[in-house]
């Protein structure tokens, strides 16, 4: 056996919520039988952004807040692989905003892991747009909800959300998630609530606070209208809800754009001739 | 229609009208008649930042050899707008022939030469009183600009057949009737020219292709293997986008359009992560956006190719005006220290060398590498030799396949080598795991600070720079190889040096002139070139003289390289720059 | 009189939709009493991004995609002025869409148009994110709605839509806007169905797709959930509601930074002593 | 403690520990004590990208003149970490007095110099047992680090009362506690120090600030007008961000945490057009993202200063580590050709007088000025001289009143002028309407592509730079004048420069030092420093020389240039550059 990159321990503070996600992960890797070879982590900047160091897969660091695009580059080019990509809050909803929803409405199939606890983890304790009302001044209306951006999208195809203080439904959701993007059906967004010990520590908080839709049999989370209005009311009554949240129906961006995992960039063959004819009736279409 | 030169061997052509107008089509149909005669063509199209009106001009060049300017001596021009006239008034030449639309008013006194042969007719209202819509002026005109070139009626009348075609023979028949009424009017008015356009051997024609530098860029980016690109809109840029759009199915690839630069530039590093060869492309503002990105990808090591289709900044500046203004930003943009390389291509057969280039730099060297285009390159159509596919080699620097990996104990996607290049593998491959990072890292992409792991990787990447060196582009050198006086020019002043030099050579001045075609690393030649001159005039499109700069930064003397520099949003004149150095070099 | 800049003429094509935008935003100035020396109007880039160039207030032609932060920024350094941003959808939904959402989310009180015609006219006609389906391959799914996306963030106060082939609806709508956001409600966004006929001319296509809420008494613009399910029931139609869509009341960016028109950073004086004793003790807390 | 120094004039102190296990608290004990005593303190922090955990070390130097660096001769090092011992065992003194927690097992062999005076105890051990929790060990190790340097046991009591007494008796009685098991675990190994810290005069001490380079900058901006800040968190630069958030409501400034620095910048842009003075500040990544808008800036006249808070690159790089290798950024970075000014402070007395200059000429010359920081100035806190706010004076160049403007025929934003700079307005005033735009226009601001205007225009723009020029700050000039060796280096490298000038005359060689404090425009006394001298040693933190191709390109005589280099990601040591320049000059 080559020896690769022995994964890392993480530097994570003890008790931080990021532990659960990638314990979530790296088993839901296994419960899927992802192979892991063709399996690949992308990963924001933040204390979150460490995660792909932790497990047996191809693992990229990418820019603060540019995970989305890269991930998306990625399946476009080689739909083949499992794609999961995974950030913080401040990386996907302040710097990262435009890309997570553009993402959304292009529906590319790969999963998206937000570790949001509120606040910026690695850069000691800022604000982030989804700091709880009182959170170093913050005011009412400013959280950011990113499961309600979803839905306001006519493009998304998955949203749920966990807690990193509930491993049971988290592993669900992310075996949920990672089907979900595996089976081409596009991109599913997984929100982990992810309290940060040591700057935003909620975890007792969110013990009250979640809202379980597993446990509500009539809840139907095809119908894009009722889960918004539902959510809101939750919200308004102080309460957030987890689990599968939406489950839409769009074509996923690589369909759309013919690529499949036979005929993808990343499996075309440039160095033999195949493709030379092709080349030259290009250069003859400008005898002009 | 005479002047100084042979008109036989080399017309210049200017039509000009009110952006959307049709007008330029004048330009095209001319164009396509030269073209089969065997002419050498080169077009230039000059707009304005709208989408309806503005004054809009198209140059054209037919000569026996082959150019890469319009030059400043016109001797012919088409104008359905008196502005037009006055844009270029100085470069008509003396005794320029000048077709021009009146039905606006008459050209203001002293508005062309006093030598000048004005041919002024209604053209507008002739079209509308007599064929119904205005469009027509347009194929009135072509009848006079053809008579000037002493090309036949008959000839005119097929190619007018030919063109229309596919628009039905409606279209076909209302444009002869429009060309007919412009030869009886010119029968009318006595025109003629007084030497014909030459009928040149067709031998040399058809191994010819009529592309722009833009357009050479992705056959050479898609013919080195190139199968992902993504960009974003932005002029003189967005035909790379649409270009690549309409051949990537076919191919296998993907062209996309992302949300913005950002997004572009991250796209696209994600995609060569996966081993798939990619390229963004964009000008000033978007590149400036995808500082980020770019040296990202030189820290972490991932291949990108970046075209920046350079126009005239800062900021939004003109943007449909030519500039070569961003090489500061291509040569020291991007945070900290990282290897880059930095090709610039001089004409379309440039544009599809070094495309293949890069694209071989870029992954065997793991690093971005530049493209530095300009608005005249990127869109301007010249004729030139057909690209030799066979020309095209594939290097794909040190991939590791399966095979390759059973057999090592260890792989480290950033493996420390005297050559500063990793082995590398692709997401798929069984036995390559690998992390990347744009953190400092270990061999294996482990983050660390240890400053003696530090050290050798920053030595490690920017290795590579001196590893390149001898696989980079050389530059191509013209004229008297023991000249004194030397020129140096890049991307479109490439072809406005060409001509120059003739200009200079005419007036006695004996000159040689390189275009680099590697800006960075600084190849030695570049730097020799300038020490075995006594002086060397670097002649760029911006206003702070960004290329003598980096040649004085990298080795060059500074007392032998003087700065001649445009920055007016206009394209480089072959008169108007050789009109300086002589002045230059009288004082000198 | 001092002279300044004369207002030009717009170069847009003829029957460009653009003209309606600006016809309503000037008469609006005029309608409110809005005294012009102290508004401004900000402009993106694009054919929209020419606006301010043709109405007598103060102007400003930002950068791609970046006029919402710009704008953002001069109404928290003088919330006495009149602040008007405007532009296209590709400068707001495509390179601009994370600053929209944050400005959603912060409700600083000023006024957006988009001019929203599906395209990009001033680069000739590409694919943007609200670009209907079918245009150049576009799939469904693919559309952004900002009135939606509006509706799922919380920090929301104003959504209205309007068209510019109804100047009387649009001039309202426009007075509406500028009110709200004068009156220091908040943001106010205005989103114009402004069609190019360069490249997407679909004057007869809007003319049956939109639906003027105004025609619904029973339509409660501050119920946030029922807007966004009327809203969706419209679009599953084929539809599109156009009206004042969503007003809703959050503290303002401005003031919950305790800023005034009395204590704005424009209006401090800096040039004499008065703050001479602040700046000593600043330099004195670091006698540590 | 001996050595070749006297101990009572200068003090190196090293403490290290692992991060957020408060041993660094150590380091703000001593510095307490030692700035009690009249001495100049600068203290350095070096802790890992990670919230927990990881090698932290804090530096101190405590010496009778004012220093900017911490020296390569520690005479003192306290650590609870063999890691961090490892770490800086070449900067040790042969002699120097090592207080170590072997807690966790001693140090290897061989980890300090064979005559260093080694005092292990398990303080960590110690501390749980006796007094219940880990966190007392920092105490405990307090009291012998307080021997080594005969600071008299009350003393130290009483600093301990007053530094605690905010947390509580409680936590006074308990550190006191922990204090004593110190003292008498020293009278036990009977540790005692052979020269005493001095108590100097408490003079100079009482008009002395002890403030970081990033705050600093702060305090000038905030004495110069500044009231509007836009910022988004990066290491180093996010104290920016915070200090002037808790500033500027008592101000009636904002200071704004945005959502991106695309945002960032834009926001101050959008608040500089209303007339308020504008910064905004950030490190390498985000100033990469930050180039379109400062080139717009640029463009467009709209005030800007700009903080980079350099830190090791390239992309994420070393976040927390130190790095001036952003100079090519700052310098070249932005599409197109745009007026641009850098200016460079060495210590966080220049930090306040550059803020204060800088967020003038912003506003004057209506273009981006950047203030280029590096990690170690932005962080460390050094003791200075109290700001004088008598050398304050705001400028706010040609601003027009409503009077001024009444008076006028005409008011054109962009008027044309001799020193490039127009008369501006700001939105509210009754006659000052203007159009601002970053594309290419006409004096009232409408767009044109007029050749002749542009051409005006561009040069009008850059013009500001030669209109600047006197009044830009001039360079720190140390040492001999008539010396023939040279040394040059900004930020850091000057507290840096100042210690290692020291060390080169004690080794014979005598030199002068500049310290250049504008980068950009150049300053004609720059080159001149190198003309006069025979060689100049360029002292850079970066990979590539960049400050030195900056001179060569704007001047310098190439080789009169000798670049001394580190990009290892620890701040440059005086003794380690003394020992280069030495070693070069012994070739030379
Ligand atoms: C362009 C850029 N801006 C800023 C930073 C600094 N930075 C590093 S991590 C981070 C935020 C991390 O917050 P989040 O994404 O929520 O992750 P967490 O640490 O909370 O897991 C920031 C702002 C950066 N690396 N790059
Ligand atoms: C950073 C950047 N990228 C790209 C461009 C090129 N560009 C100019 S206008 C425009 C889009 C305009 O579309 P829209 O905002 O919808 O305005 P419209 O012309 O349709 O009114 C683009 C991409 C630019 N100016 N700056
Ligand atoms: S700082 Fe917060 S997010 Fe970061 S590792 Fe510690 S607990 Fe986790
Ligand atoms: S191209 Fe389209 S958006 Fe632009 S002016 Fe013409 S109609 Fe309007
Ligand atoms: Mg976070
Ligand atoms: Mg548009």
């Amino acid at each position: 056996m080559t020896q690769t990159f022995p994964t890392t321990e993480p530097i994570w503070c003890a008790g931080c919520g990021h532990f659960g996600v990638l314990r979530a992960l790296d088993s839901a890797f296994d419960r899927l039988s992802v192979s892991r070879h063709e399996s690949m982590v992308f990963a924001g900047i933040g204390c979150s952004g460490t995660i792909q160091n932790h497990v047996k897969s191809y693992g990229y660091h990418a820019l603060h807040g540019r995970v989305l695009p890269a991930a998306a580059g990625a399946k476009l080019a080689n739909p083949s692989l499992t794609i999961v990509a995974a950030g913080g809050d401040g990386d996907g909803l302040a710097i990262g905003m435009g890309h997570l929803v553009h993402t959304f409405r292009m529906n590319p199939s790969f999963t998206y892991i937000m570790m949001n606890n509120g606040t910026y983890g690695l850069t000691k304790g800022n604000v982030s747009p989804s700091s709880p009302t009182g959170f170093k001044g913050m005011t009412a209306g400013r959280d950011a909800d990113p499961i309600m951006l979803g839905l306001s999208l006519s493009g998304t195809t998955f949203l749920a959300r966990g807690y990193s203080g509930q491993m049971e439904q988290l592993s669900e959701l992310t075996d949920a998630a990672i089907t979900h993007s595996r089976e081409g059906r596009g991109f599913a967004f997984l929100e982990v609530i992810s309290p940060c010990v040591a700057y935003n520590d909620r975890y007792q908080d969110w013990r009250s606070k979640l809202h379980d839709l597993g446990s509500e049999p009539a809840y139907d989370p095809t119908d894009r209208g009722a889960a918004f209005t539902h959510a809101l009311e939750l919200k308004e009554n102080g309460q957030l809800p987890t689990g599968l949240i939406y489950k839409g129906k769009k074509d996923s961006l690589e369909s759309t754009l013919g690529v499949s995992a036979a005929n993808a960039p990343a499996h075309q063959d440039i160095t033999s001739s195949v493709h030379r004819s092709e080349y030259q009736s290009l250069i003859d279409s400008f005898r002009r | 229609m005479t002047s100084s030169k042979d008109h036989l061997d080399d017309v210049n052509i200017i039509v000009s009208g009110q952006g959307g107008d049709g007008s330029l089509t004048v330009s095209t149909i001319l164009s396509d008649l030269l073209r089969e005669r065997g002419y050498n063509i080169y077009t230039e199209r000059d707009v304005a930042s709208r989408i309806k009106g503005g004054v809009a001009t198209a140059s054209l060049r037919a000569s026996r050899e082959s150019r890469h300017v319009r030059s400043d001596d016109v001797q012919l021009m088409v104008s359905f707008d008196a502005e037009g006239v006055e844009k270029v008034k100085d470069q008509l030449a003396d005794d320029a022939f000048i077709v021009f639309d009146d039905s606006d008013g008459r050209l203001p006194e002293g508005a062309v030469p006093a030598s000048a042969r004005l041919h002024a007719a209604p053209f507008g209202k002739i079209a509308v009183r007599q064929l119904g819509r205005t469009l027509y002026k347009n194929s009135i005109a072509v009848a006079f600009a053809t008579r000037a070139l002493a090309i036949e009626d008959d000839e005119v009348r097929s190619s007018f057949e030919r063109r229309f075609r596919r628009m039905g023979q409606a279209i076909v028949d209302q444009n002869l009737q429009a060309l007919q009424v412009g030869f009886d009017l010119a029968d009318k008015m006595g025109i003629s020219a007084d030497v014909p356009m030459a009928r040149l051997s067709a031998k040399g024609q058809n191994k010819q292709i009529q592309i722009t530098g833009n357009e050479a860029v992705c056959l050479g980016f898609v013919a080195a293997g190139g199968r992902f690109f993504a960009g974003y809109p932005i002029t003189p840029a967005s035909e790379l986008l649409a270009t690549l759009e309409s051949w990537m199915p076919r191919l296998g690839g993907i062209a996309w359009q992302a949300e913005d630069e950002l997004a572009a530039v991250n796209m696209a590093i994600g995609a060569s992560i996966t081993g798939v060869r990619v390229m963004t492309g964009t000008s000033g503002p978007g590149l400036a956006l995808m500082q980020e990105g770019i040296g990202h990808a030189g820290a972490a090591e991932i291949p990108l190719v970046i075209v920046d289709a350079q126009r005239a900044g800062p900021s939004t500046g003109l943007p449909t005006k030519p500039e070569q203004s961003d090489l500061d930003l291509m040569l020291y943009g991007g945070n900290g220290d990282f290897p880059r390389m930095v090709l610039a291509p001089g004409e379309p057969g440039d544009c599809f060398e070094l495309a293949v280039k890069a694209t071989n730099l870029a992954e065997k060297y793991q690093c971005p590498v530049y493209l530095a285009l300009d608005q005249g390159l990127s869109q301007n159509l010249a004729t030139v030799d057909e690209f030799d596919l066979d020309s095209v080699v594939i290097d794909r620097g040190k991939i590791l396949s399966e095979e390759d990996l059973v057999s090592m104990d260890v792989f480290q996607r950033y493996a420390l080598t005297d050559d500063g290049v990793s082995p590398y593998t692709t997401p798929g491959t069984q036995s390559g795991f690998f992390l990347l990072t744009g953190n400092e890292r270990d061999e294996f992409g482990r983050v660390t600070t240890s400053s003696a792991n530090r050290v050798r990787m920053m030595d490690k990447r920017m290795a590579k720079l001196d590893s390149a060196l001898s696989e980079l582009p050389t530059g191509r050198f013209i004229g008297d190889p023991n000249a004194k006086v030397g020129l140096i020019g890049i991307g479109s002043a490439y072809g406005t040096l060409v001509d120059a030099l003739e200009k200079l050579s005419a007036y006695g001045l004996n000159a040689q002139l390189l275009q680099p075609r590697t800006l960075f690393p600084m190849l030695p030649e570049t730097i020799e070139f300038i020490t075995n001159s006594d002086r060397v005039y670097v002649v760029e499109h911006n206003q702070t003289g960004q290329l003598a700069g980096l040649l004085i930064r990298e080795g060059a003397e500074r007392n032998r390289v003087r700065s001649v520099i445009r920055y007016d949003g206009t394209p480089l004149r072959p008169g108007d720059i050789a009109a300086e150095i002589l002045e230059k070099e009288a004082q000198s």
